[in-house]
């Protein structure tokens, strides 16, 4: 492509560039916009997300509030009495981290826990998240949260079979949401 | 109206855009494990390619070469962040389940190629049929491959049961592995079918 | 409010930046190179697919223009308009010249000519050939392993019964690939309006064209004589058509009636079909 | 002239390019000894897994036949389930399988191997990967569950485990496992008889040894392979130990698993290895280091299996930059 | 070593072709021949980087301080089609070797959702700077592996009887899913 | 033992005629002579049809220097000059010859000559005249191998003994009953090329004829050695490595490394051209395979047919499958009897179905078998697919296609039963139809 070929067409660089800027111009205005009516339905859609996913973990709630001094933290209160606290804890699973949402009472008791993202191997690792290896943690307490791989143990849980990391990873965040949230309230 | 028609028809099966064009695959693996995301991404890439192709067969004109690409870009990410921002505002599930791919809407090369090729060549109407035509297709085919793998992967269907209780599924097809092959296969298989149909036609 | 206004402001800046980059970095750093090339690029649809196997659509543009081996239909996503559109502009369409057919000039199937020996080995005429010239007693028959089959871009050819290639006449482009590719050349290119052919390839004597194969050329002349027009020559032993001769001035042919064996017939397109061949007096016009 | 021209013309000689004669190998030949070689062990697991065992065994064969019989039907092609080919695919995977494994797994197994790890790619002789490796793999992320789950079963010391050696290895370390069969030599034992948990063929180290032997001494594999393999299976697990630096336990490595039924049986398929010799023991070491990586480091206890599908997609990279040494090219 | 494990991990574990899917499109469509995947690897590579690098300057000193996250996909596109297009004008004029041996792909990468996707992750993952880079790195290495790997295979799968429907792309998706059925044997090896 | 890379140990089958000295062949009626019976220009006859001509008369020649001449081998009359089956180039023009039973020299023939009498020149004068070509099979003018160009340093001359074809006995059987026209041929050969040094080289499966020679030998400067037996030991450039180490080059010949090899028969055909004047009209050849009823060994008339031969040998024993000119392993498949034997016919193989191997050809499973087998260290299996693809181009530029002998040691080996030599052919055949027709649009 010789130059003199293209001179009517290229010759203001500024008006090449105002082309795309006018282009630019145009989008803005649009994206813009729909931000401006999106945005306030986005950021309520997002705290009824959270808060349904925290009612799922405890039921017969009143509200959630955040709890002072630590981040994304939320107690449970029903009757003016907190019932629970909700943590978030994480681990690292087979393949990456395990996000979790865990429901401790103050005395250290898990009363349910969600798995928020994870990398683990589909229908094996992400077991983790369904019965019946859910069961076994719910209702234990710290010294309870172990995973072990002999049948006859009643008091620890038991990995799922096949997926020992997957169980131990999630145990472990729990046990750590367990003891921070005994360590927060004294266990009380 | 005829022509329309076979504009709007091709893109469906002799031109369809993933099994044919082998156009814009990555979305076709990545988020056809269940029917509900593929038939999301399918329609989202719908409204974009159909939308982007009206606005390119509008402002054809006045668009200086120099800046072709660009610009076409441009217009592309513009109407796929209005997508992303409706999706996480009134369906922030999905909007989570597509994850990044949403956002590689952007540099599916359907959408590019459809607007060079075909709408920056034609008027509104016809790029309306063009776009509307490989968006279908393109949907169509994103939720055979998302209903395989769903229905035979987790044997659900949209979600719910629908494989008898003893259907021990092979969790291979919601594999990235599994996805390969299957398309792989569906390629072939449709490759046969587009070539009966040519001879048919011969 | 203000984020909308950011946003807007981000936007046109962005634009603007790029813009300007971009249009600078043409002028600066402009590279010249053949001006057929960016015309090719401005025709393919630059999804910049790489489904033509090149790196992008200006590398297929590069190689369709620069490289004569490389065809102008690879792009996929552009389908036949862009294929006919890159065609014209490198100039690769197959020129419009006389329509030819591929034309089998050999009626040598397994009953009508002799084998000399069994043929273990590769199932290709070319290979076949390398062993003293094929099983066929004939030195210029045609071997029978599709060869030309095998190598036809159009699927036109197929092989009969017969152990003779058969031409498709409506898949037939006349390319020649067939010509080119058979050792024993039995394969030509003849005019699609060719009134008479030759269907025979032999070039021996009289009596061993015979004694090789019953339906043979044997070089009698007889043809020739027949022939008012004197468009039939008689080389190597062999009967040759002056196509131009016989279509523009013949209008009923005689010349093949007195052909002995039938080596010379009218020439109709699809006469391999099944095991019909070629006889003098039998052929349905 | 004495000679008979007459019978001559009627019996057409038969003119083909030198040279006129072969030695007395083919590839039935071949695929039938492989098989053959496999026998003791299979014999073996038969008697130790029992009906579970031989079920299995049976299925994977006969559907991998049934699969090559149709598809080269489908295909127009000739038949070709005689040279044993499909017979020794069906019948590898299944000695990498669990023993107890449902019929329809063990199905889809060889199915998969045959119609698409084989013939895909146009059947034998062009497959890429090894059919049979494809299906065990295929296979373990389809049902993970049932391919980790063994017979119980009882050892020297009397405890019922449902793991194999390296499970317990992976999850529960060295000393439970020394533990789980009494002590190190009854370990040894167990793991050189075959007397242990473990998929259908890959126990008994011994007499997958001996059909190895056979099979080397027919020429059939080359030695460098399995021993190279195995070798540095050895090597690596003795240096990188639990304990640090040199504390591994190479024997019980060299014994464990699928690696020396992989290492004799799998490794040595010489369609999806490298041609030449060099590349072959290229192929080897790289296996062996694959396998010692991923049972100490990956999430598998096992890396047989992935080891040498990982070194069959490197085989054409290798076969493109192992070239054999041109006669006259100076040196 | 946690630059070694993200490293290793954007290589093999998690390779962004055989386990995200990302880059697909020049996966198939340049890995006819060794030769070119492997200049389509570098290229890959250092364009990766370098959009990287400037995205995540963008992001982290323009974007995230305005508040306007909601462009980043397109401020993201349009600046990493510009900077391959300056890129390759650059390199076509002054490096003409360089240019030569894999200028031709950059054109190819510009509008490409691997080279985008990369920077979207190590935005939405919060890497830092040097992070992003190592990142960038790996998943560009990791594509260039898979890449090569792909086409030695289909260069071998070129002299096989392949049947005709499944020859081209689809015994190439075919081949994808063996590779990465092999590859899972990493899964596990390193969690990050 | 150190030993060149690859080869192959196929059955030799030299029992049939391991132990049957040489006979002379009765006289044939008549003898087809073909024209080419060399590599080179071709010759023209110099008789006619109805000329009346001697045994060892002057029938046709060339004026160009690689051509070799051709001598009536019995006397007679001619009775045609046409095409004629062939053993290699299937038809070729030749002369035949219908026998007067008198069977008389022409004029001046036989003399006797003292060969130290004479020098350099003369004495490959008289080996040019005689016509005298390689063979073993290559028919190779050797009045052209003995005359390098001035650049080539010739160092050593080697006497290619070893007879690695299995079957074949006739060079065995020569240097058994031959011993002393060997030396006097190789001592001539030496002189002609003014060499010192040179060796003979024999398969260690023939311990008598090693002896044989080296007590002929003793007080030479040649060096018998025994080598061991594995097919292709006597291909030019295994011989010269393994008795000179050195390596011809790719593409090169053995002239590039100082080297003259010369075959058994060519030897002896030197020495009786030199010391008797006689022409080469006549060769010792190997008659054998399991359709034979009497193995043998015969001196037979160059032109005489395949199917005297036969007749000598008591005629067919069982089915016949195949008729080999040459040996099995690099020999031509013929498809009649009626095949003249030529200087370069070192052997006829009637073989039943039983030899050979006529199963299926099945895809190439990589087993690597050929590449360890191929002496020329090639890989063989890529050749072989290339060529079944057609891609013979690159079969040329990236697996050196060209540098192949066609020893077959690959289709021995091969368990695919693949025409692995047959694919070579072809796909060397094209590349030089390729490069013909590039050299056409050159010229265009």
């Amino acid at each position: 492509m010789s130059a003199g070929q293209h001179d009517e067409s290229s010759n203001s660089i500024l008006k090449i560039a105002l082309n795309l800027a006018m282009a630019c111009f145009v989008s803005g205005l649009i994206i813009a916009g729909v931000h401006f009516v999106t945005a306030d339905a986005a950021a309520q859609k997002a705290e009824e997300l959270k808060m349904d996913s925290m009612k799922a973990l405890v039921q017969d709630v009143e509200k959630f509030e955040p709890v002072e001094g630590k981040e994304d933290w939320y107690k449970a209160v029903k009757d003016g009495k907190t019932i629970a606290y909700i943590v978030p804890s994480s681990s690292k699973g087979f393949e990456g981290h395990m996000q979790l949402l865990v429901a401790v009472t103050s005395d250290g008791t898990v009363l349910n826990y969600d798995i928020i993202s994870h990398k683990e191997t589909p229908g094996l690792g992400d077991k983790a998240n369904e019965e019946p290896f859910k069961s076994q943690i719910i209702g234990k307490k710290a010294d309870g949260l172990e995973v072990v791989k002999d049948p006859s143990d009643k008091e620890h849980v038991q990995a799922m079979t096949g997926a020992t990391i997957s169980s131990r990873a999630a145990t472990t965040a729990v046990a750590k949401a367990v003891e921070e949230v005994v360590h927060f309230t004294g266990g009380k | 109206m005829r022509e329309l028609w076979s504009i709007f028809s091709k893109g469906i099966l002799l031109e369809n855009p993933i099994f044919v064009l082998a156009l814009s695959l990555c979305p076709a693996l990545a988020v056809t494990s269940s029917v509900m995301t593929s038939l999301t991404m399918g329609l989202t890439v719908l409204f974009v390619i159909t939308a982007n192709n009206v606005s390119i067969s509008i402002v054809k004109n006045f668009v200086n070469p120099k800046v072709r690409l660009p610009v076409y870009i441009v217009s592309i990410a513009t109407i796929v962040t209005v997508s992303q921002l409706v999706l996480q505002a009134y369906f922030p599930l999905l909007y989570k389940a597509l994850g990044i791919y949403l956002a590689l809407v952007v540099v599916f090369a359907i959408i590019l190629a459809r607007a060079e090729v075909f709408a920056s060549k034609n008027n509104v109407v016809r790029s309306f049929c063009d776009g509307l035509g490989m968006g279908a297709g393109f949907a169509i085919a994103m939720v055979i491959i998302g209903g395989i793998r769903e229905i035979f992967g987790s044997g659900t269907f949209l979600g719910i049961n629908i494989m008898p209780a003893s259907y021990d599924a092979p969790l291979i097809l919601i594999l990235p592995a599994g996805a390969f092959i299957l398309i792989g296969y569906l390629i072939g298989g449709v490759k046969i079918i587009v070539q009966r149909i040519e001879k048919a036609k011969a | 409010m203000q984020i909308a206004i950011m946003a807007l402001l981000v936007m046109v800046l962005t634009g603007l930046i790029f813009g300007l980059v971009l249009a600078f970095a043409n002028k600066k750093f402009a590279v010249e190179v053949n001006p057929l090339i960016h015309l090719v690029e401005d025709v393919l649809p630059k999804g910049q697919c790489g489904s033509c196997g090149y790196a992008g659509c200006m590398a297929y543009a590069e190689a369709v223009v620069l490289n004569p081996d490389v065809p102008p239909n690879l792009c996929i996503p552009g389908k036949e308009a862009v294929a006919k559109m890159v065609g014209e502009l490198t100039g690769k369409t197959a020129a419009a010249v006389e329509p030819r057919i591929a034309h089998v000039r050999c009626s040598g199937s397994v009953e009508n000519a002799v084998t000399k020996y069994q043929y273990a080995g590769v199932q290709d005429c070319v290979a076949a050939n390398l062993l003293q010239g094929g099983q066929k007693s004939c030195q210029y028959g045609c071997l029978g392993f599709g060869t030309c089959v095998k190598n036809c871009p159009f699927g036109a050819l197929t092989m009969g019964p017969n152990g003779l290639p058969h031409v498709d006449p409506d898949k037939c482009t006349g390319c020649g690939k067939c010509e080119t590719v058979c050792p024993k050349g039995v394969i030509t290119m003849q005019p699609i309006g060719a009134k008479v052919s030759v269907n025979c390839n032999s070039k021996d004597r009289g009596a061993v064209a015979k004694k090789n194969c019953s339906v043979a050329c044997i070089g009698c002349g007889l043809c020739k004589k027949n022939c008012q027009y004197g468009a039939i020559t008689l080389v190597n032993n062999l009967a040759v058509v002056d196509y131009k001769i016989c279509m523009d001035k013949c209008d009923n042919p005689t010349c093949f009636a007195k052909c002995p064996t039938g080596a010379i017939g009218l020439a109709v397109r699809d006469k391999y079909i099944g095991n019909a061949v070629n006889v003098a007096g039998n052929v349905a016009v | 002239m004495a000679v008979n021209e007459e019978t001559l013309k009627m019996n057409l000689l038969t003119v083909s390019t030198s040279p006129h004669i072969t030695s007395p190998e083919s590839i039935p030949k071949i695929m039938w000894s492989v098989n053959a070689a496999l026998v003791p062990a299979v014999i073996f697991a038969a008697w130790y897994f029992g009906m579970p065992a031989i079920t299995t065994m049976l299925v994977g064969v006969v559907v991998a036949v049934a699969t090559e019989y149709v598809i080269q039907l489908i295909r127009k092609k000739d038949i070709t389930i005689n040279d044993g080919s499909a017979v020794l695919t069906g019948l590898l995977m299944a000695m990498c399988l669990p023993p107890n494994l449902p019929w329809y797994m063990t199905a889809f197994g060889s199915f998969l191997a045959i119609a698409v790890a084989k013939h895909s790619m146009g059947g034998l002789g062009y497959n890429i990967f090894n059919p049979a490796h494809i299906a065990r793999a295929a296979l373990m992320v389809s049902w993970p569950v049932a391919m980790t789950t063994w017979t119980a079963m009882t050892t020297k010391a009397d405890v019922v485990t449902t793991a194999t050696p390296l499970n317990i290895l992976k999850q529960q370390g060295y000393t439970q496992l020394v533990e789980t069969f009494g002590d190190t030599s009854s370990m040894y034992q167990a793991m050189l008889l075959g007397t242990r948990n473990g998929s259908i063929g890959e126990t008994s180290a011994v007499l997958l040894i001996l059909g190895g032997i056979f099979l080397i001494y027919k020429g059939y594999i080359k030695w460098e392979m399995p021993v190279l393999m195995i070798g540095t299976v050895g090597i690596l697990t003795w240096i990188f130990g639990p304990a640090g630096l040199f504390t591994g336990d190479p024997l019980f490595h060299m014994l464990a698993g699928g690696l020396i039924i992989g290492a004799f049986f799998m490794a040595t398929d010489m369609v999806t290895i490298p041609i030449t010799r060099k590349g072959k023991i290229i192929f080897a070491v790289g296996a062996g280091i694959l396998t010692v990586l991923i049972r100490l480091k990956g999430g598998y206890p096992e890396g047989v299996c992935y080891s040498i599908l990982l070194m069959n997609c490197v085989t054409p990279l290798i076969d493109r930059f192992v070239v054999p040494k041109k006669f006259g090219a100076g040196r | 070593m946690e630059y070694l494990t993200l490293f290793i991990s954007a290589v093999i574990v998690n390779n962004f072709v055989l386990t995200r899917f990302l880059g697909l499109c020049i996966f198939f469509g340049v890995s006819k021949n060794v030769n070119a995947s492997f200049g389509m690897g570098m290229a890959v590579t250092a364009v990766m980087t370098i959009s990287s690098l400037l995205a995540w300057l963008v992001y982290n000193f323009v974007l995230l301080r305005l508040n306007l996250t909601f462009l980043t996909t397109i401020v993201f596109v349009l600046l990493i089609a510009s900077t391959v297009q300056l890129l390759e004008m650059v390199i076509k004029k002054h490096v003409p070797t360089l240019y030569n041996m894999w200028g031709i792909y950059l054109m190819l990468i510009a509008v490409n959702c691997v080279v985008l996707g990369v920077p979207l992750i190590n935005v939405e993952s919060n890497y830092t700077f040097s992070k992003s880079i190592v990142h960038a790195i790996g998943s560009g290495v990791g594509f260039g592996v898979a890449i090569v790997l792909m086409a030695s295979l289909r260069e071998k799968l070129r002299l096989a009887d392949v049947p005709k429907s499944l020859d081209g792309l689809g015994i190439a998706f075919i081949l994808a899913g063996m590779l990465a059925l092999s590859f899972l044997g990493f899964s596990g090896m390193i969690s990050i | 033992m150190k030993s060149f890379h690859g080869g192959v140990h196929p059955n030799d089958s030299k029992k049939y005629t391991a132990a049957k000295p040489i006979e002379t062949a009765p006289l044939p009626k008549k003898v087809i002579i073909p024209l080419r019976q060399h590599i080179g220009a071709p010759v023209s006859a110099i008789v006619k049809k109805g000329d009346d001509v001697k045994k060892g008369q002057l029938i046709a020649q060339s004026n160009a220097f690689v051509s070799g001449n051709v001598h009536a081998s019995i006397s007679g009359k001619v009775i045609d000059i046409a095409d004629y089956p062939h053993s290699v180039f299937g038809t070729c023009l030749s002369i035949v010859i219908e026998s007067d039973g008198q069977d008389a020299w022409a004029e001046g023939i036989p003399v006797q000559r003292q060969w130290e009498k004479l020098d350099a020149k003369e004495l490959s004068g008289i080996i040019r005249e005689a016509g005298i070509v390689g063979m073993g099979g290559a028919t190779f003018p050797t009045h052209v191998k003995l005359a390098p160009p001035p650049d080539k340093k010739i160092d050593t001359f080697i006497l290619n003994g070893s007879e690695c074809e299995p079957f074949l006995t006739a060079d065995y059987r020569s240097m058994l009953e031959y011993t002393d026209r060997i030396k006097s041929g190789v001592l001539i050969t030496m002189k002609v090329l003014g060499v010192n040094t040179g060796y003979v080289g024999i398969e260690d499966n023939k311990p008598d004829a090693v002896k044989a020679l080296q007590s002929a030998f003793g007080g030479t400067q040649v060096k018998v050695v025994a080598l061991p037996t594995k097919y292709p030991q006597g291909a030019e450039k295994m011989l010269i490595f393994m008795l000179t180490n050195r390596e011809v080059p790719s593409g090169g010949l053995p002239m590039d490394v100082g080297v003259v090899v010369q075959n058994v028969g060519t030897i002896i055909a030197i020495s009786d051209a030199v010391t008797r004047g006689i022409p080469l009209i006549q060769r010792v050849l190997t008659v054998s395979g399991s359709a034979v009823k009497e193995p043998k060994n015969l001196l037979m008339r160059i032109g005489s047919t395949f199917a005297d031969a036969l007749s000598h040998c008591g005629g067919l024993n069982g089915e016949l499958a195949k008729i080999i000119s040459g040996g099995p392993m690099m020999g031509f498949a013929q498809s009649t009897m009626d095949i003249p034997i030529i200087k370069g016919t070192s052997g006829i193989l009637f073989l039943s179905r039983k030899d050979i191997n006529d199963d299926k050809e099945y895809a190439c499973i990589h087993c690597g078998r050929c590449v360890e087998a191929c002496p020329m260290g090639l890989n063989p299996s890529m050749l072989s697919i290339l060529g079944e693809r057609q891609l013979y181009v690159e079969a040329k530029e990236e697996y050196n296609l060209m540098d192949c002998m066609e020893c077959g040691s690959c289709v021995y080996v091969c368990p695919a039963k693949r025409k692995i030599v047959q694919y070579i052919r072809y796909s060397k055949t094209q590349n030089a139809l390729q490069a013909q027709k590039e050299q056409a649009k050159v010229a265009v």
